[in-house]
């Protein structure tokens, strides 16, 4: 088992024919997912690498039954291109796109709510289920089949904790980075909630970093509704005050944005947190032979 | 991307609040002249995109067209926190009977709209938020249907704003939330919102924040530009389009992905290095993009060793390690330089380094244990 | 028992200091209902016959609990009125106002379906549970207590119609009128699905009239959903096809719209219809006592 | 509001539909110099608020200014269905490659706007919509969201519009939706939109509807006014305020409340009546408003029996009753009137009428007796 991508993921990737769209399209086919179509406006009929190409998402939807979609188009068109995906029969939708303004974002992301669909990302490296089905552009080289969910707002960083869960023979249900954007679909709660309802995940692993009080709701949450144990990391001790850090989102909003703050928000609430990347690996470790 | 004040100004104006009538002045003889064009007295305000500017001495009043001039001349050049002055807003002083607060941000918990509005306005208002927090009235808007007459009716009378000051602040209200959306801003702040003597209620300073991702669409931002920072690497990076924050010590950080980067920074501190900055070459990085970064690094003298941290996603580590020789060729660097190389094609990677890299180039297996060689060469430095 | 109006109501007016907001907020109070507060901005600490006035809904709500609101607001303001309501705590909404701009409507009534809140109305006669509370300006003389629901598009067409019931000795249980604008928040589904519910609710009494496909959409949702019966009435057969009949909403649109269509709709799912008020009392009466 | 042909293609034209160029005519020598300043072909078009002007001769193509005066002599002045042509559009004739068709209107049933698009455009619609049903297709939109490229890709390709009118025709959808939302619209139709043959997609006709309640706050629509029935009652009642419709019998109708009215009708031919009228003095009729919609009943001399059924809400049956009494001391009719007043008031009602009414006037107790009774006397006036 496994969370918003499994077996029965029928992948639609809009922008198939850009050169990103269709490289990971083949990509995360190769891996194993069912990309069954690709959208490009003008350009039904084609295809790439043998996957076919529709001039809309409801028509792939109808030649193909797919049910989740991957948006793959320039920032300046992203938002439409997930409007469209949550106007057509599709239940969910991955926005790989970067740089996707931000007042586009609040206004998809609001109606989104209102349709009772499922959007994670934009600014995301995907979600995937090792061994069985990804959708978007984690190497997945770094993953292996396990029972640890791990969910994170960053898309390196999650490949550097994978691996050094590898390296203590540790292997994931599901890993899901959400994306470090100031409005994003699913939050870490969304994602947590997702796992504790898993059969097939034992543990969940949340990478947080700085800035916003994402961690601070999830440590709440956690507490509050689940029966899974979490370990916590969070980025960004060493981070001056006040910076933005690349991601538009990791600005430090007064002190509940600092990591420390972070940190300890988790731990008051039975949360382990480690400091570093090897530290989050091993407390996973050790939580899964106590 | 952050705006001057008189910029935010501008646009607030532009969309019907009223500012006292003002000029940008970059001598100390446009000043003169600029308060002369005003007349009475007028105000001189350092134009840096950084608050606490009063408290600073960058704000000063001036009696006439001489005493403009003699204080353009102290503020102009000023360095305040580290942003050195180059223009001063001259305008009319205002006569001024209440300062209030209004702002609309970016409410990324709640993922809203939110505005704030405080009947005890001024400089300190995080101080009021926080010892007041009754007088700092917060409420949020759903972004399809926008701000509403009863949202203003709400504010207003929540946050006590004086009979008088009502219908105009409301206006004002409706006013910053149209520029928030139409400027596509992250923030558009008005602190102090005057209520003057004579009863009509004014933007005397405006800090507006516009999305980067968003200007493209916004063409009267075109002659706005983006403001290069002072220091000199940061100049660099930014003309670059590279991310780059200058810390304080003497372990140079290069990374893909702001997380990575993050993390590397905390690791360097936890093995007991002090990093000397945070620099993310993007989730992708390519061959060039590794080039760049490493020039914003190494003009940099205060760094002693370079630690490059890359987890090759969609970022290929043998393109990686081939941007790095060719920088390394063109800039000749001779510091340390710890290079840790997981991911997409690393056995490719390690390899070009091990055969072909200078011998100042190390490469270690992990990112735990390349932190702890960057930190005892740089110990190794001092 | 009843729907929407009953002894816990806690009504809050939208416009009280106006005109007709105080003289219906009085007469609602004088038949029993709970009618707790008043709202005209700038007029807080005022009150209307001992109705006290608040500047905003959320203060009227904090200060008297309020759970429902009316609107009595003219119609240029009278959208912001709703969505006031519908942002502050109370769950149902009874829109009086004559005259709203249908695209005001539109924007009201899609966000309104994301809150999960009720919204009847607008140009609505409101809602009376006989003898236990009304709110609205309907003229409660004309109802008696008793086991019929009915829900109406029309104003003293209901009053006619529960006059005929009178004459025969019924009573209802709750009268809806749900008004006759192009864009209403609650439509004859909504409410006979709730009446459906009611233990005290025998027999509903739906009347329709001509335009729109509402009455064809209700037949459909009986015979699907419903095990209450419903007795059923338009008016309209002698209306002009294409001709604006007071109402915006009463347009025939294509054939589907006629009286005979909706007629032919109703009966083909097995809800019998009178031709007119006195016919449709007595196929209650026939109804009530088989 | 229902616009006339020229006054929503200018509308649409405003806001970047292309049009052909054109002019408004009252007289035949109007038409004759806008054909000579337009040059060329043209075509003369009625100006009336109802479709099927084609048909019934109201549109004509003149090959030169001489033909366009002819034209446009006959068709002014023409009845059209009811309507009396009062104006001429003239504009430049169009070479047609394609016709389309195209618009936003609202569908109270999913209570959203409906945008649809055919590659079948020209006169029979309707017949298009129901011989062909996947010629015209339909997409509902989201209010809050708006009309969104995807949506107009999908209905250009859906519908199969020509390749090379596939961006036009979307930049017509866009404008055609916000021209619906910025007029306050119920419907904004194109039919045809044409492909000319040098490839522009321009608008031949427009039907543009405002919703009444909505004109206040739309400026540009104040030079537009709304156009007087010919009939004299319709007319009458419209200048009065008053919801009037005619028909064809001779029981003239008077209620409270659109829903009750069309009852009245109904219960009237019921009981073999025809009835004259629909007229419905409002939910909140005062006395004035019953003395209006008398004056415009009386007005019309194929009325012989008037029935009056008033149900008391808000209207209170005593001030309909005076206001009975007022009109008829001022206009002395002497024709049967049937009165049934129930509801608020009712006895003071019924007893103003029994003591001071004239002797043509009865009260019946119920709809139905009044309705047979209404019918009863119209048949002995026969």
């Amino acid at each position: 088992m496994s969370i918003l991508v499994d077996a029965t993921t029928k992948l639609v990737v809009q922008g198939i024919t850009g050169r990103e769209g269709a490289f990971h399209a083949t990509r995360n086919k190769a891996y194993g997912t069912q990309v069954v179509a690709g959208v490009t406006p003008g350009k039904a009929g084609q295809d790439v690498e043998g996957i076919p190409v529709f001039n809309s998402v409801d028509d792939a939807v109808e030649a193909t039954g797919a049910n989740t979609a991957m948006v793959f188009v320039p920032p300046r068109f992203a938002a439409d291109a997930i409007l469209e995906a949550l106007a057509s029969p599709v239940e969910t939708v991955v926005a790989i796109t970067e740089g996707i303004p931000a007042h586009d974002m609040l206004r998809v992301y609001t109606h989104m709510k209102s349709t009772g669909k499922t959007l994670i990302g934009p600014n995301c490296p995907g979600v995937i289920s090792p061994g069985v089905a990804t959708v978007g552009i984690m190497p997945t080289q770094v993953f292996q089949p396990g029972r640890v969910g791990l969910v994170s707002r960053s898309g390196t960083l999650t490949y550097q904790i994978s691996k050094e869960l590898a390296l203590l023979g540790i292997g994931q249900s599901t890993v899901v980075g959400i994306g470090g954007d100031p409005v994003v679909g699913s939050s870490f709660i969304d994602i947590l909630g997702r796992f504790d309802a898993d059969p097939d995940t034992d543990l969940i692993v949340m990478v947080g970093e700085i800035g916003g009080s994402e961690e601070e709701q999830a440590a709440e949450f956690i507490a509050a509704n689940m029966s899974t144990p979490v370990v916590g990391y969070i980025a960004g001790f060493q981070a001056p005050p006040g910076k933005q850090m690349g991601h538009a989102g990791a600005i430090i909003t007064g002190s509940s944005g600092t990591a420390a703050a972070k940190k300890e928000a988790l731990e008051a609430k039975g949360v382990r947190v480690g400091e570093s990347p090897t530290e989050v690996a091993g407390l996973v470790k050790q939580a899964l032979t106590e | 991307m952050d705006l001057l004040e008189y910029q935010g100004k501008r646009l607030l104006a532009s969309r019907g609040i009223e500012i006292p009538p003002g000029q940008v002045a970059e001598t100390p003889e446009q000043a003169r002249e600029a308060a002369a064009a005003i007349g009475g007295k007028v105000v001189v305000k350092a134009q840096v995109q950084i608050g606490g500017r009063g408290k600073a001495g960058g704000i000063k009043l001036a009696e006439n067209p001489d005493e403009a001039f003699e204080h353009a001349t102290a503020i102009l050049g000023m360095d305040i926190r580290g942003h050195i002055v180059k223009s001063v807003w001259i305008e009319a002083a205002s006569a001024i009977k209440k300062e209030y607060y209004a702002s609309v941000t970016f409410d990324r918990a709640a993922r809203k709209p939110l505005v704030m509005l405080s009947a005890v306005g001024g400089m300190d208002i995080e101080e009021v938020a926080a010892s007041q927090p009754g007088a700092l009235v917060r409420r949020h808007i759903d972004p399809l249907i926008g701000f509403q007459a009863h949202d203003a009716r709400w504010l207003v009378y929540h946050a006590g704003i004086d009979e008088e000051a009502i219908k105009g602040t409301m206006a004002v209200l409706h006013t910053l939330y149209d520029a928030f959306v139409s400027l596509d801003a992250m923030l558009v702040e008005i602190n102090p919102l005057v209520l003057t003597e004579d009863g009509r209620v004014i933007a005397l300073d405006a800090k507006v924040t516009i999305d980067g991702n968003a200007v493209y669409r916004r063409p009267e931002l075109a002659d706005v530009g983006d403001i290069l920072p002072d220091d000199p690497q940061e100049r660099m990076a930014k003309e670059r389009g590279v991310t780059y924050v200058k810390l304080d010590g003497d372990v140079g950080i290069l990374g893909n992905g702001a997380g990575l980067v993050m993390s590397t920074l905390d690791v360097v501190a936890l093995a007991g290095g002090r990093p000397a900055n945070f620099l993310d070459a993007g989730g992708g990085s390519k061959a060039d993009e590794v080039v760049t970064a490493l020039e914003v690094l190494l003009s940099d003298e205060k760094v002693k060793v370079l630690l490059i941290n890359i987890f090759g996603g969609i970022t290929r580590c043998d393109e990686v390690a081939e941007g790095l020789l060719t920088a390394l060729g063109k800039l000749g660097a001779t510091l340390p330089i710890v290079v840790r190389l997981d991911g997409t094609n690393e056995d490719e990677g390690r390899a070009i380094i091990r055969d072909r890299a200078p011998s100042n180039v190390v490469v270690e297996g992990t990112m735990l244990s390349a932190a702890a060689k960057a930190v005892e060469l740089a110990k190794g430095q001092a």
